[in-house]
């Protein structure tokens, strides 16, 4: 009798949590130990609303990733939602059809109020209409000192990228590689492309990359550059690794002085218990010219035939966008919130650092944001080519780099 | 009655031709062989016949019917193959069984059918057996056996017993040559054994060429040659020739050597001066005898060859070599002087040009 | 008598049976071989980036593609990598081979340790040889503590050897197939040449080189058939070992046709790489596999 | 190395009576054996670092050398590699893929072969015509690196309307593992004696009879060895694993990827080589049953033709 009952009573409790439960499977490439923390408050928020997060993560980065990605949409089996980083990357799934459009939804629940900068929603925008959400904003601009290194090569931590040139002989002597660069190849181009604003200044960046200007390219502010890129490539010389967050535990561990990497490192120290201004430091805009990149990552919602899964896909988008989430994803993955009105309180310093440059309106725009992918290509072939070839000149590099910004579009 | 015939029959592979519209009228229960050097094109009209080759152009009709087109299975044929081709998984039952089991035979009418080959073939105790536990001789017998169970009117021979040794060989010769007298259905035997060939058949298809040269009873094959080719090709040791001219009146002569042809019949006139071979078989060759030839001569013997009974004695007529097959007892020895003597009566005489007898 | 002419039935029908049967051979060769490269070389004429567009461009991305210098690098690499492969696989799976004819004992022990690597896929194999190779970690770090303080062996982050670093992995997971379809041809070699061989006195050597060499010849197309083909699709391995680095020092032509359709999504410019590869293919292969293939009809 | 094998024999012609000498520690053994137990620790290393290090806990690889064994043998990185290694949010390990790739193999191996097989046997004893034109476009086919064809492929299954689904995957298999299963099964009838074919046709057997009855109970070696090669290939497989099907079906070894390029911090060595242990397992099991009619069936398969 009792027994009867129970299994009643099952039965409706899935019978209605089936009804109202939908399946949504989101793709995306983070799988490191902070990444990783983080899309789980994405997956918390939105099973929290009834429906279910089926998590497609892939390993091995974007290069892996996104192929993956396009031909599921282009093949016609799309997933529910999927990350790009956001730019130019979908924009040609988007002009194909294959993607929704978010204006409805953005224009009722006001985005263009509270994200900022809007901007990010520009790079979603494509003749108009929204297609994408942006959930975080991030920097490329830091350079990540380890205490430890500095302390056990006798040398204090340095304030800018030129003291940290000079600190480098002491680092060495200590067998301790200065800079820790990864082998893939976005680990190089993006440490020259945070160079560029940090040396040459942000209108040189501009010129180059928004307006493609071949002259500023071939020109003496980006030769410094290079010269600086020169410095950077005999420092890491002795990195033998690929991921960048192996890069990054080196200079947790305090095998390596530091890293120019973005701000998604700061999820690697925190996930290794380590605390800001004690055990590492944070340069923005590697000390010497504090402005930041706003680039990010969005995740876009190919059209699906199912209609449950179409109304999930709204629920999808407005949990990634509510303040509680943006708050704790953000957290967690080492980012800035998209949107304005969200309180930070549980920032650590470098975040803080971050969030008053953007407050300050210090930006500049991310290389990828400005580039497709195939201009981001070459350069990463052009920066694996001269950080793994000391006998490549700065003076050669440059010469193919202008070339490649003047056949870029 | 006509049980096969092949009419205009060719076959080319690419641009290599290798049956030129050939010809062939084999009758009911004639047993034909197909005699040929390699290469000469038997097989290739063999496997036509069976169907396992298509023709390019021409037709085969068997037992009145026309095949040209036909499957193997549907053309009233069983076939041996020199390799026995024995289904190896099988059992000696399972490989006599298959073809009848393709087609649908009821079960007691395969039983019946295996029991009577494997009674005319003394093979059942070996029912049971896989090929490979069989000898030679035993697989060829139930390579036979697969033919016969199907209980066709026409019977394909592939060389069947090239693959057997000489005592065997000789065994199975015997025995096919018995089946056939019991069986008396028509079987078309593909050889290169002229032996074979002789004791075998009823008539012979010497083949050169992608061409029958000649199609006739062994005697008359052995004794009228119709060309140069079947002369030299049919005979063990083979055929001497002399090559001379027709002189005037009727003599062949060559370099100082002259023969009276008066009793010989020939094909079609030759005309005088006419450039000719002059054939005769060694064992019309007589040596010593003491009787009177009409063509006799006195030479040296070169070289002895002893081969059991006979003896092969290489003599010297004008510059030509000439070889007498004697009794071994009567053996001359290398450098004696002998007579020897033959009846042009028993030559063969071809123009040099087209090899056509004369 | 019957003298009625049957006429030759439609070729089409003759062996309905086998041509129905290959259905599935002819669609995979006609559609996905022929009709996928016909599509990747027209495509290679267009400006195609993420999804594929006909805007035709001429022959833009191919002088793109030459003026390149990692896709010109990639070529190098992969004739090194594919002449070196070629010579090493067939010497080392040959002489194997011949140690293991030698009637010896434990031969089937011996032949599988050599074939097991034959098992695991490229990802395993790089990863492993990534591993054995860290001058961290593997053989440089283990015999510098035996002492040996200058030793080193550092391929996988030394433009200069790297490609050695590779071949290394891929000769470890390759030559075992190899040596297998090596001796199996040598089985085949009929006893009494080498009897005849000795009685001869041809130097042992001589004879396999000049006698049992040549007997194996179908051995060696076959054999020939996998390590070539393997070379030319090379992927993995270096995407496991070095993802192509340090620099471009690894790169290969697989990996620049994969990177630029998909990670950079200029089609056009992947496309435009493969239909080099393929061109390629085709002037050597082709010519080779039709003498090869496409002689045979006259059998029988 | 000639002179020392011919050297070995003399002692048989000088001692024509009695039993022929054994010398174990002869030039031409020590040679022999040496060097094949050096070849042997080349090719075993590698396998025994995997074996070594799996069993470490990563204290021990930190700081010990890779060939050193084990000090504190811990089966803790295989259980974390099968069960609980996460990507993303998945925390399953390689269990997950395990049936996954259990579910593709078999019927891709089954149908690959299937098809290969009558390809090689239409090829090698009917040989219709134009029927080496098909065969040389599939060899020529199977050097065009997989990359290349991603694309056209995904056309292809969307138009069948089955992309994404284990029918795309399997045929996709099927596709690829043709040229050289082809080849193999071709060689391989080709050497079967022809007669026999004769025979079965004149037997009446049609072209599906001669296959099943004649053809197909002899080829067991030949078939061991398409198996094994289609087995190691499609369990090995990562991109069309990955490229044409879903999460949920994603094979082990896309799996073995995630959990190998999932950097938490410090990789974890040998958490990823018992992924890589147990992802090669089945491969290696049968390997290790059938090695012995491998030889046999590729001594069929390649070395007449």
């Amino acid at each position: 009798m009792r027994l009867r009952f129970l299994a009643a009573a099952l039965a409706s409790v899935s019978f209605t949590s089936l009804a109202s439960a939908t399946d949504l499977e989101v793709t995306h490439w983070w799988t490191s130990g902070g990444e990783a923390a983080a899309v789980a408050e994405f997956a918390k928020a939105f099973d929290a609303t009834g429906n279910k997060w089926v998590d497609g993560a892939i390993a091995g980065g974007g290069n892996t990733a996104r192929p993956v990605f396009i031909s599921r949409i282009t093949g016609g089996d799309p997933m529910a939602a999927t990350q790009f980083n956001h730019g130019r990357q979908a924009e040609e799934l988007v002009q194909a059809g294959l993607m929704r459009d978010f204006t409805e939804l953005a224009e009722k629940e006001g985005w263009k109020n509270f994200v900022r900068p809007v901007s990010l929603l520009d790079g979603c925008t494509v003749d108009g209409k929204i297609y994408c959400v942006p959930i975080n904003i991030h920097s490329w601009q830091w350079l990540w000192l380890s205490h430890k290194a500095f302390a056990d090569a006798g040398v204090p931590v340095p304030k800018n990228w030129d003291e940290f040139v000079a600190a480098a002989p002491a680092l060495e002597k200590a067998g301790i590689v200065p800079l820790a660069i990864g082998g893939q190849p976005w680990q190089r181009t993006g440490a020259f492309n945070v160079l560029i604003p940090a040396i040459a200044g942000k209108e040189t960046f501009l010129k180059v990359y928004q307006d493609k200007d071949e002259a500023v390219a071939a020109g003496p502010e980006i030769a410094k550059v290079f010269k600086a890129a020169d410095d950077a490539r005999r420092m890491a010389a002795n990195s033998n690794v690929q991921d960048w967050n192996q890069a990054t535990n080196l200079v947790i561990t305090g095998k390596a002085g530091g890293q120019i990497m973005g701000d998604w490192a700061q999820g690697e120290f925190q996930v290794a218990g380590q605390v800001a201004g004690k055990d590492y430091s944070c340069l923005p805009g590697l000390g010497v010219n504090e402005l930041i990149s706003v680039g990010g990552d969005a995740f876009y919602f190919p059209k699906l035939k199912d209609e449950e899964k179409t109304k999930a896909q709204e629920t999808l988008a407005s949990v990634m966008l509510s303040a509680p989430t943006q708050v704790a994803f953000n957290l967690k993955k080492g980012s800035v919130p998209v949107r304005g009105d969200v309180d930070l309180a549980a920032a650590n310093d470098c975040m803080k650092k971050g969030l008053d440059i953007l407050a300050k309106g210090n930006t500049i725009p991310d290389p990828p944001r400005l580039n497709t992918e195939d201009t981001n290509n070459q350069l990463n072939d052009l920066f694996v080519e001269f950080f793994a070839t000391p006998s490549m000149t700065p003076e050669d590099a440059q010469k193919r780099y202008a070339d490649i910004i003047a056949k870029a579009d | 009655m006509t049980s096969v015939l092949v009419k205009d029959l060719s076959l080319n592979f690419g641009a290599v031709e290798v049956l030129k519209k050939l010809n062939l009228d084999v009758q009911q229960g004639e047993f034909v062989v197909l005699l040929g050097p390699s290469g000469c094109g038997k097989s290739t009209l063999l496997n036509c016949i069976a169907g396992l080759l298509d023709v390019s152009t021409g037709q085969i009709f068997i037992n009145g019917k026309n095949v040209t087109w036909e499957e193997p299975k549907d053309r009233g044929i069983g076939m041996v193959f020199q390799s026995y081709a024995l289904y190896p998984q099988m059992t000696v039952e399972g490989n006599l069984s298959f073809g009848l089991k393709n087609a649908r035979l009821p079960k007691d009418e395969i039983a019946k059918r295996i029991a009577r080959a494997a009674e005319i073939l003394q093979i059942e105790p070996l029912l049971q057996r896989k090929p490979a536990a069989l000898s030679g001789g035993q697989r060829q017998r139930v390579a036979i056996g697969r033919a016969l169970v199907r209980d066709v009117d026409v019977f394909l021979f592939d060389e069947p017993l090239s693959n057997l040794d000489a005592k065997l060989r000789a065994e199975l010769r015997v025995e096919i040559k018995r089946l056939h007298q019991q069986l008396a259905n028509t079987m078309i035997y593909v050889t290169h054994d002229q032996i074979e060939a002789m004791t075998l058949a009823d008539r012979i298809a010497v083949m050169r060429g992608g061409l029958i040269q000649q199609f006739d009873s062994p005697q008359a094959i052995y004794n009228k040659p119709v060309n140069r080719f079947v002369a030299g090709f049919i005979g063990s040791p083979g055929m001497n020739f002399l090559e001379g001219s027709i002189a005037a009146g009727s003599t062949f002569s060559a370099d100082g050597v002259d023969i009276p042809l008066a009793r010989y019949e020939f094909a079609r006139q030759p005309a005088a001066g006419q450039a000719v071979g002059f054939g005769i078989r060694p064992e019309h060759v007589a040596l010593n005898s003491g009787a009177d030839w009409p063509f006799s001569a006195r030479v040296k013997v070169d070289v002895v060859e002893p081969m059991g009974s006979d003896t092969l004695v290489w003599t010297k007529l004008g510059s030509h070599n000439l070889a007498v097959r004697v009794p071994t007892e009567r053996m001359p020895a290398s450098g004696d002087m002998v007579d020897i003597g033959f009846d042009p009566m028993r030559a063969s005489i071809f123009d040099s040009g087209d090899g056509g007898r004369l | 008598m019957a003298t009625e002419i049957s006429k030759r039935p439609n070729s089409l029908f003759r062996n309905l049976n086998a041509k129905i049967a290959s259905i599935p051979m002819i669609l995979t060769a006609l559609v996905v071989f022929v009709g996928g490269t016909v599509w990747t070389v027209v495509y290679s004429f267009t400006n195609s980036r993420l999804l594929p567009r006909l805007q035709f461009v001429g022959l833009d991305q191919y002088e793109r593609l030459w003026s390149t210098p990692r896709w010109l690098a990639s070529i190098e690499n992969l004739m090194i990598y594919g002449v070196l492969s070629l010579i090493f696989s067939l010497t080392i799976g040959f002489v194997l081979a011949a140690l293991l004819d030698q009637k010896i004992r434990f031969e089937s022990a011996f032949r599988t340790i050599i074939l097991y690597p034959f098992a695991l896929s490229f990802i395993v194999t790089g990863l492993v040889w990534q591993w054995l190779l860290n001058p961290d970690f593997g053989v440089q770090h283990f015999v510098r503590g035996l002492g040996w303080e200058s030793f080193t062996f550092n391929p996988l982050y030394d433009q200069s050897i790297v490609i050695y670093g590779i071949l290394i992995a891929a000769l470890w997971q390759g030559t075992g197939l190899v040596m297998c379809l090596m001796l199996a041809g040598l089985r085949g070699i009929d006893e009494d040449i080498w009897k005849a061989a000795r009685i001869d006195g041809i130097p042992m050597w001589k004879t396999y080189l000049f006698i049992v060499i040549p007997m194996m010849r179908p051995v060696f197309v076959t054999t020939l058939v996998i390590i070539a083909s393997g070379i030319v699709r090379v992927y993995d391995l270096v995407v496991a070992q070095t993802s192509g680095g340090p620099g471009h020092a690894s790169e290969v032509p697989a990996k620049y046709v994969y990177d630029y359709m998909f990670s950079a999504q200029n089609l056009g410019q992947g496309f435009a790489a493969s239909t080099m590869m393929l061109l390629t293919v085709l002037i050597v292969v082709v010519p080779w596999a039709y003498l090869e293939f496409g002689g045979r009809n006259k059998r029988g | 190395m000639a002179d020392a094998v011919l050297t070995s024999h003399p002692a048989a012609g000088v001692e024509p009576f009695g039993p022929k000498p054994r010398r174990v520690f002869s030039r031409r053994n020590i040679f022999l054996y040496g060097t094949l137990i050096i070849v042997s620790l080349y090719y075993l290393l590698p396998l025994y670092v995997m074996i070594v290090t799996s069993l470490k806990g990563m204290p021990e690889i930190r700081f010990g050398n890779v060939f050193a064994p084990p000090l504190e043998i811990t089966f803790e990185p295989w259980v974390k590699a099968w069960s609980t290694a996460c990507t993303g949010l998945n925390c399953e390990g390689l269990s997950r893929g395990f049936w996954n790739s259990v579910r593709i193999t078999v019927p891709s191996v089954i149908v690959s072969i299937a098809i290969a097989s009558i390809n090689g046997y239409a090829l090698a004893n009917w040989r219709f015509k134009g029927a080496n034109i098909f065969f040389t476009i599939l060899i020529v086919g199977a050097f065009i690196p997989y990359q290349v064809m991603i694309y056209p492929i995904v056309i292809i299954l969307r138009e069948m309307g089955i992309y994404g689904t284990l029918t795309g995957l399997v045929l996709v298999h099927t596709i690829f593992g043709m040229p050289i299963n082809t080849l193999l099964f071709r060689n391989y009838f080709a050497s079967v004696p022809e007669e026999l074919f004769k025979a079965a046709r004149v037997d009446g057997a049609g072209f599906w009879g001669i296959y099943f009855r004649i053809m197909l109970p002899m080829s067991l070696p030949i078939f061991v060895v398409a198996m094994i090669i289609q087995v190691t290939g499609i369990w090995n497989d990562f991109l069309f694993g990955v490229v044409y099907t879903r999460p949920e079906t994603y094979p082990m070894t896309v799996q073995l990827n995630n959990i190998v390029n999932s950097v938490q911090g410090v990789k974890e060595y040998n958490v990823n080589m018992a992924a890589t242990l147990l992802t090669g397992l089945v491969p290696l099991i049968v390997y290790f049953i059938s090695g012995k009619l491998f030889v046999r069936g590729i001594a069929a398969g390649a070395v007449k033709g």
